[in-house]
């Protein structure tokens, strides 16, 4: 039932807001039903926490402590990017450049993205899992093209012709899963629900699981933005309307990574780690470069972000490769800064561009001298993005490093390490460009209202709260390793 | 050192010694001045020509640049006195004299280094192009001289495992025919190029020029008049004549008083003197047949007192 | 003791909220109380460690995710937390008086409090996770610190960005050094890690070290990462350079010794050798930088360089000897690198404050444009020129005795069957006197040019001496730097006890203590008290016979020009012209650029009408090694951004490629 | 006709239709293939539900059939408009090498994935290859062809090879899962015709290589 009203929850507020698009006041019903949803994940945590895993809707859903974590995070993200969202609409509509029907539209979209996210994780069965997530990339290509410019309109092709071909490849890796469980003696019917799957891992034949695993990886990969299935990422989330960039950035990536979780979970048992070690560190690593050498001359600030993104990806792809407990939780808790940390920074961003006119790194100078606000967020934003404590990626990388030195991939790490350096070194130089230097301090009318700025303040402390006390979110992130580390 | 009488008699030696370098200092310079003109064919004046020039200048008024500051005045101070104090402590007539434990070789360069600075900085304070001129080329030559001073010292102190000075010319006395070996005068010829320079003699800097070109330590001192005149003439005279003598009693110690006594200390007076007369004469021939060197070739002689003494070491270390 | 350890953390993150939260008016005085506060916390743990011998802990599971917050303080760690608690007091109070810089702003006042808690707890870090957040914690507020001023001037952003990239490099250096050893320990505990280093395999403890050492090398200005330093600690502003330059680059020789030493229990001759080769280095590099640099706080950055070079090359000697068995020297090595850097702290803080003083009231630090202003500004000058002094290792100020340490330690290593140690010593020792020399010549010129004669400029003909908290925060130092001089004793059992605690060994004594310094059983003690003394009575003397024999008092007269009228201050020789003998004689290593610019009268080639010089000596590292890399780096961007070139078709040929290959590999 | 042999003739059918849409440049008869592809593929699943006497699987065979044989080739070739009477001109593999280049591909699939086959163990499984074979081949007809409605084209026969793989290999996944899985690729396609059309209105006759406006 809580699974159910999770999942219900966000299409309620969609559903509000878009039954009258004129009145701006109802848009805050969306936020209202998005920190229900946060609201609903912790209760559900609490629960699961307490009595183990809770099914709903017939056994279609379930939801263990893995769920209830992704939903915390869904919901904390949905929560920050429909708040800004209602500003972003109300300045589209008030350019003239977004119609109250499209509005609407727009809104039910966004809420069903959320939704069909929320899907992806509390689906109990594999294979829903993979209908969900085809659903998000369905339903987000209207939201990337909404603008209807001609680089959104690109960017929904590109993203949605090359999601497709790595879903269908995940859908392949998916398939081969069902072979092999068939085959172990499963339920034709069940084969695919987490739980039989899981009972049935041992007996699965290798060759069958080392080839649908690395399909899986390679076509959820797409999803995640793993290399090489990644170019889509940049053009998407710089086309998007910010919300939505936000939100594909912060959740969505993880949401598909999540779904690589499950199937290296069910691989592991089957075919020892090392096998899913190998494949995830080659994308990994792959993804790490692809962002270091493209983020070296980035001239576009949401692209670097985008790029960032793919490096994020790489590193929570590396701390899955190694794989043990520690290193699942500090993957989630990485999940998780990385969220928060970079849903605040493409919403700063596309107020950054509102403010600015352009979303060339050239074309923005001495920010946080002539837009202190905004400069700030974004730099505290990079310095969160980068690494630093006292916010949570600190701990979580770390903590990673230590589980890919302790499981043999000491190497790996290093390179990784040599990467994020050069990465380091590209934004650095970005940033001082972006962001110091002399300037007129613009007028008051071009700083966001409080109300804006409140929830990326809030997003920031709460990554820096996560980063320095954990002790209520400890005991989810190990149960959640636990799930896929049995 | 334990009954009052013996630290009295080092307390004595030690003013002895300060009486001698103060008198002793500016005798030096005038018996090499003497032998110079000699060479040369001159007269020249009597060696005890130095001593009263200083007498006169130091009655003569003091004038001051009007943009100097108390660096000024304290600078001709801080040259006598800090070489009043490596007279004090170092082992010239006896080997134990009151304070001798409290400072070292090191200390001794140290304290030296101390007097130049001083010096240089008074040179600096007078705002005219010749004192900075001074005081630039004066610490450029000490800085590069410096480490050639320091590693020769290590090559004595290696065999006496101390720096200390009397641990080491007590060494060097047991021992008499360590003076022959390799290192030791390896050590020596490289501690008498850096005397050299310390002192600002030929090659190194010429003590009688005023010309812009060539001054190093006549620079710096071109503002100073009267009894601050007095006193850098004095201070430098008391250096050459320290470090001659420590020189002296370093390489060729015998006579040294080792015990208390006024007999010892008489032959050692005796002994000392002798030696530096001879080291002075030895040096102003020296002065007489070289030409001072351009600036830029100095640091290229330094080099070599370096890669010396770097040797003396090394051969302490391969020989012991 | 560990309820106080929490009170100063809380204080220190107490100063952070009044700092970023109160109103402008006391934001200012309630942060700086609050973090003195902090400070006065931590200098009583600290003390209290180092008089009772016994560690102060505290552990709390709860902090840091998934890993614990664990803090330790033993004797070696409270030496740093005291010495930079000290160097933060005063830097604070000098604060009070100091505005400008970017200082005031609400998150310069947040940060600051900030980045002193954390000096002050980095050396309480007692596992690898804390003390990487502390460290990295260390990086970003003081790299904020730096940034302050940068809506005033070009160079600031130019220099956190340096610093930045270093300060990274470093960083991940030593994560990947202590997670290597962590990971090998089965713990990420400092305890385990020393309790099970040794039966590491060698490969693993070199890599570790060698990665430590380029890490905390880079903290502390090592060459060839030492090159954010001088921009960084001359652009920020005057308590945060003393507390970046005297406090926090400390941190990176408690780095290397903790691990070196602490962790590691001393390695190979190579090691130490290396160390030893760095430091040398850069003491070279700083001395020779510091020499020729016509910039004031530049010339003090270089030589913060200079001094953690010769701290480097004491920390390898006594690493050297320990491995060669000579343990009672390698303490005395080891106390004498420590000593050096309490008192390095002592007068760079001294000497950075007064800079940064004369800098408030003059507009800038370029010393030739500076000059006159000991007259003008006595309190401060005086500071700058104890301070100098000590910098310059000359005696009875404090930057001698631990030179002096050194060398004694140095001379009594040298009997050595080693041949490693034979060369070592000889050339360390000959390092150590040339950048001797070079200081008393830096000191020299900063003093010379910047202080003494005519001012050179309006800005330093109308300087007026700082507020006296201004004066007070340096001159408190610069007191130190006389004290501490005098009377080593003071500091010197607690430093024993702390180089003994990160040794682990228990040995007798071999230091001579009391008024005098030395090495027990030898002949070779140094009493500068008792030298001070005998100094002043000199002077004294001395002056008392001039004023006995002189005529009559002073007379003020006109400098000798070459028969000149007026003398100007145009006729002053300039830090440029000062330093240039030796930038001639080290021309190889500095490698100056000269550009002659001469222009002629329209009518005549052969009447000139203007001629200017330009000399530069900028780092030879910057130009040959990073901005190399640098272009490399540009160059492969680009060529990278034309891999993606946008068509989809090209997208999804790397995911057909991708597809065959998983084909091929894994079916 | 056996069972065996009727089923190894409609996948090859299928395999076919993927090498003809390499051999095809106009849209019209392109589409044309991509229906008959769609046919053959619910024949599969035809054959095997009635061997198997699964309910669920004929039911997913009449999706198949409907949905891919009719329906999406209608709107196809409706919503092309102007579209559908266009020609692959300048494909960026030209015909003969493509037609090479998809030998090269079966080949990669038949030595690759006989395992799998092997493993499926029954008469069916042995024609698993196929199925890659012609997935491989419509990912080549999106990296080489330029006009979107062959993207869509090699979209769906991406699908197709994979949803062939799934019938014979697990005789379809369950069918509540092939419900969702069809919805998806119907709506899928949809959107991306929907894309086409705003493309078309937008920037008229688009070739897809000159979308490249995104980039770093």
């Amino acid at each position: 039932m809580l699974a159910l009203l999770v999942l219900v929850a966000p299409l309620l507020g969609g559903a509000v807001v878009a039954a009258a698009p004129r009145r701006g006041g109802l848009r805050w019903a969306a936020v209202a039903t998005n920190g229900a949803t946060l609201a609903l994940g912790v209760t559900l945590a609490v629960r699961v926490l307490a009595h183990g895993p809770v099914t709903g809707a017939g056994g279609v859903l379930r939801a263990d402590a893995l769920s209830a974590f992704m939903v915390v995070v869904i919901g904390a993200v949905a929560l920050l990017a429909s708040w800004l969202g209602i500003r972003t609409v109300a300045l589209d509509l008030a350019a003239g450049t977004m119609t109250p029907t499209r509005a609407a539209a727009y809104a039910i979209l966004v809420q069903g993205f959320i939704a069909t996210m929320l899907l992806a994780v509390l689906a109990a069965n594999l294979g829903v899992l993979w209908v969900a997530v085809e659903a998000t990339t369905i339903v987000t290509t209207f939201l990337v093209g909404s603008r209807r410019t001609r680089g959104s309109l690109e960017a929904a092709w590109k993203y949605l012709i090359i999601c497709s071909v790595g879903i269908a490849l995940a859908f392949f890796g998916t398939v081969l899963f069902y072979l092999a469980a068939l085959h172990a003696g499963g339920h034709s019917a069940q084969a695919l629900d987490w739980t039989s799957l899981m009972a049935t891992a041992r007996h699965l034949d290798p060759a069958v699981v080392r080839l649908g695993f690395a399909l899986v990886v390679l076509g959820y990969g797409t999803k995640v933005g793993l290399a090489p299935m990644h170019s889509w990422l940049p053009d998407a989330h710089s086309q998007a309307p910010t919300p939505v960039s936000a939100l594909m950035s912060g959740v969505l990536l993880s949401v598909a990574f999540y779904a690589i979780l499950r199937f290296k979970a069910v691989a592991d048992l089957s075919l020892g780690p090392s096998f899913s070690r190998e494949v995830l560190v080659v994308v990994a690593l792959l993804s790490l470069a692809v962002a270091a050498s493209l983020l070296i001359a980035q001239r576009d600030y949401k692209r670097l972000l985008a790029y960032s993104s793919i490096e994020h990806m790489g590193l929570i792809a590396l701390g899955a490769a190694a794989g043990t407990r520690l290193a699942i939780a500090a993957v989630l808790l990485q999940i998780l800064g990385h969220g928060l940390t970079k849903t605040v920074l493409f919403l700063t961003s596309g107020e950054i561009m509102a403010a600015e006119g352009t979303s060339h790194i050239d074309g923005v100078r001495a920010l946080l001298a002539r837009r202190p606000a905004l400069g700030g967020l974004f730099g505290v934003g990079l310095v969160a993005l980068l690494g630093f404590p006292p916010f949570s990626l600190f701990s979580s990388e770390l903590l990673m490093t230590r589980a890919e030195f302790g499981v043999g991939l000491g190497w790996v790490a290093v390179v990784a390490v040599a990467l994020m350096v050069v990465i380091f070194v590209a934004v650095v130089g970005h940033a001082r460009h972006m962001l110091f230097g002399p300037g007129e301090t613009a007028a008051v009318d071009a700083t966001p209202p409080r109300w804006v700025a409140a929830p990326l303040v809030g997003g920031l402390v709460a990554c820096a709260l996560i980063g320095v006390v954990a002790w209520p979110l400890s005991g989810l992130l190990v149960a959640a390793a636990h799930v896929v580390r049995p | 050192m334990t009954s009052t009488w013996s630290v009295a008699a080092d307390a004595a030696i030690s003013v002895l010694q300060m009486a001698g370098v103060v008198l002793g200092g500016p005798l030096l310079v005038g018996l090499m001045r003497t032998v110079r003109c000699r060479l040369e064919g001159r007269v020249g004046p009597p060696v005890r020509q130095p001593l009263l020039d200083l007498r006169k200048l130091a009655r003569r008024q003091r004038t001051r640049p009007e943009h100097a500051s108390w660096i000024f005045g304290l600078a001709p101070l801080l040259l006598v006195a800090t070489t009043l104090v490596v007279a004090a402590v170092a082992p010239l007539l006896a080997t134990g004299p009151a304070l001798g434990w409290s400072a070292d070789l090191f200390a001794v360069v140290y304290l030296l280094l101390l007097g130049s600075v001083a010096l240089a900085l008074g040179g600096l304070d007078t705002g005219t192009a010749f004192g900075g001129m001074g005081a630039s080329r004066a610490l450029t030559i000490g800085a590069v001289a410096e480490p050639a001073l320091l590693v020769s010292i290590l090559a004595l102190s290696v065999p006496a495992h101390s720096s200390n000075l009397p641990a080491i010319i007590s060494g060097s006395l047991a021992h008499p025919l360590w003076l022959a070996t390799p290192e030791r005068l390896l050590a020596l010829a490289a501690f008498v190029i850096v005397i050299v320079a310390e002192c600002g003699r030929l090659p190194v800097d010429n003590p009688g020029t005023h010309l812009e070109l060539t001054m190093i330590h006549e620079a710096m001192v071109l503002e100073y008049s009267g009894s601050d005149l007095a006193l850098i003439k004095l201070g430098e005279s008391m250096r050459l004549g320290v470090l001659v003598a420590l020189f002296a009693v370093l390489f060729v110690p015998w006579g040294i008083a080792t015990s208390p006594g006024p007999e010892h200390l008489a032959v050692s007076l005796v002994s000392l003197v002798a030696k530096v007369a001879v080291l002075g004469v030895g040096l102003a021939a020296f002065e007489v047949g070289v030409a001072k060197l351009r600036l830029f070739r100095v640091p290229e002689l330094m080099a070599g007192a370096f890669v010396l003494a770097v040797l003396a070491v090394l051969s302490a270390l391969v020989l012991a | 003791m560990s309820g106080l350890l929490v009170a100063t953390l809380v204080l220190g993150l107490a100063g952070c909220v009044a700092g970023a939260a109160s109103p402008i008016g006391i934001r200012t005085p309630l942060s700086v109380a609050l973090t003195l506060a902090a400070c006065a916390g931590a200098l009583a743990v600290g003390v209290a460690v180092l008089v009772r011998g016994r560690a102060v802990s505290f552990h709390d599971q709860h902090l840091l995710p998934l890993s614990g917050f664990n803090l330790r303080l033993d004797r070696f760690g409270a030496l740093f937390v005291v010495v930079s608690a000290g160097v933060a007091v005063c830097a604070l109070v000098y604060r009070l008086g100091y505005d400008g810089h970017g200082l005031s702003s609400r998150t310069a006042s947040a940060v600051l409090p900030a980045f002193v808690t954390t000096l002050l707890f980095v050396p309480s870090a007692s596992d690898v996770t804390t003390f990487l957040f502390f460290w990295e914690l260390m990086a970003l507020t003081s790299l904020l610190l730096v940034l302050a001023d940068h809506r005033h001037r070009a160079e600031v952003p130019v220099a956190g960005q340096w610093y930045a990239v270093m300060t990274q490099f470093g960083a991940a250096a030593i994560l990947v050094g202590l997670v290597l050893l962590a990971t090998h320990a089965g713990s990420q505990s400092f305890a385990a890690i020393a309790a099970s280093s040794l039966h590491m395999r060698p490969w693993v403890r070199s890599a570790a070290f060698v990665l430590v050492v380029i890490g905390f090398g880079s903290k502390a200005g090592a060459v060839p990462l030492h090159v954010w330093l001088p921009r960084a600690h001359s652009e920020s502003s005057g308590p945060v350079s003393a507390l970046m330059s005297a406090a926090m680059v400390n941190l990176g020789i408690y780095g290397i010794v903790r691990v070196g030493d602490g962790l590691l229990h001393g390695g190979p001759v190579w090691w130490w050798l290396m160390v030893m080769a760095i430091g040398a280095l850069s003491a070279l590099f700083g001395a020779l930088h510091s020499a020729t640099s016509r910039d004031l706080k530049r010339l003090l950055a270089y030589s913060t360089t200079d001094n953690m070079g010769l701290v480097l090359l004491a920390v390898g000697a006594s690493g050297l000897f320990a491995v060669t068995g000579r343990h009672a020297l390698a303490l005395v090595a080891l106390v004498a690198a420590l000593l050096h850097v309490v008192f390095h702290a002592v007068f760079k803080g001294c000497l950075f404050l007064s800079a940064s003083s004369i800098q408030q009231a003059t507009g800038t630090r370029d010393l030739d444009s500076l000059g006159g202003l000991l007259r003008r500004m006595p309190v401060t000058g005086s500071v700058f020129l104890v301070g100098g002094l000590a910098m310059a290792a000359l005696p009875v100020l404090c930057g001698f005795v631990s030179e002096w340490l050194l060398l004694q330690s140095m001379l009594h290593g040298l009997p050595s069957k080693d041949p490693a140690v034979a060369v070592a010593m000889p050339v360390g020792v000959g390092v150590l006197a040339l950048t001797g020399g070079l200081a008393a010549f830096t000191f020299v010129k900063a003093a010379g040019i910047g202080l003494l004669g005519l001012p050179r400029t309006e800005a330093a003909a109308r300087a007026r001496e700082v507020g006296p908290a201004m004066t007070g925060g340096s001159g408190v130092l610069a007191a130190l730097c006389v004290l501490l001089g005098v009377a080593p004793f003071l500091v010197l059992p607690a430093v024993i006890d702390a180089a003994n605690g990160v040794l682990g060994r228990r040995g007798p004594d071999p230091l001579v203590r009391g008024w005098q310094v030395g090495l027990s059983g030898v002949h070779g003690v140094l009493a500068p008290g008792i030298l001070a003394a005998v100094l002043c009575a000199a002077v004294g003397t001395v002056a008392l016979v001039r004023a006995a024999v002189e005529p009559g008092p002073v007379r003020v007269a006109e400098a000798w020009g070459c028969g000149r009228e007026l003398q100007t201050a145009r006729m002053e020789y300039t830090a440029t012209s000062f330093g240039e003998p030796l930038t001639r004689v080290f021309e190889d290593v500095l490698a100056p650029s000269h550009d002659v610019d001469i222009s002629h009268v329209a009518e005549s080639r052969y009447y000139v009408e203007a001629a200017t010089v330009h000399t530069s000596t900028d780092d030879g590292f910057e130009r040959r090694l990073y901005a190399p890399a640098q272009r490399a780096l540009r160059r492969f961007g680009t060529a990278a951004r034309s891999v993606p070139n946008g068509s989809v078709h090209r997208y999804l040929a790397f995911g057909l490629v991708a597809l065959v290959l998983v084909l091929v590999l894994v079916a | 006709m056996t069972f065996s042999s009727a089923l190894a003739l409609a996948a090859g059918a299928v395999l076919v239709c993927a090498v003809s849409v390499l051999w095809l440049t106009s849209v019209r008869s392109v589409i044309r293939a991509v229906a008959i592809q769609g046919v053959a593929l619910g024949t599969v699943a035809l054959i095997l539900g009635v061997d198997q006497r699964d309910p669920g699987l004929i039911a997913a065979a009449s999706v198949v059939l409907v949905l891919k044989g009719a329906v999406i080739p209608a709107l196809l070739s409706r919503s092309g408009g102007g579209d559908s009477r266009g020609r692959e001109s300048r494909p960026l593999v030209n015909v003969p090498a493509s037609l090479v280049a998809a030998a090269a591909l079966i080949v990669v699939a038949f030595v690759t994935t006989r395992g799998v086959g092997r493993f499926v163990g029954t008469s069916a499984g042995s024609l698993v290859p196929v199925g890659v074979a012609t997935m491989l081949i419509g990912f080549f007809v999106l990296v080489t062809r330029r006009r979107p409605v062959f993207q869509i084209v090699g979209l769906l026969m991406v699908d197709n090879g994979i949803a062939l793989v799934a019938f014979l290999s697990t005789a379809g996944v369950p069918f509540l899962i092939e419900l969702g899985v069809s919805l998806d690729i119907f709506l899928g396609v949809m959107m991306l015709m929907v894309l086409t059309r705003r493309l078309k209105v937008e920037f008229g006759d688009v070739d897809l290589d000159e979308l490249q406006e995104l980039r770093d």
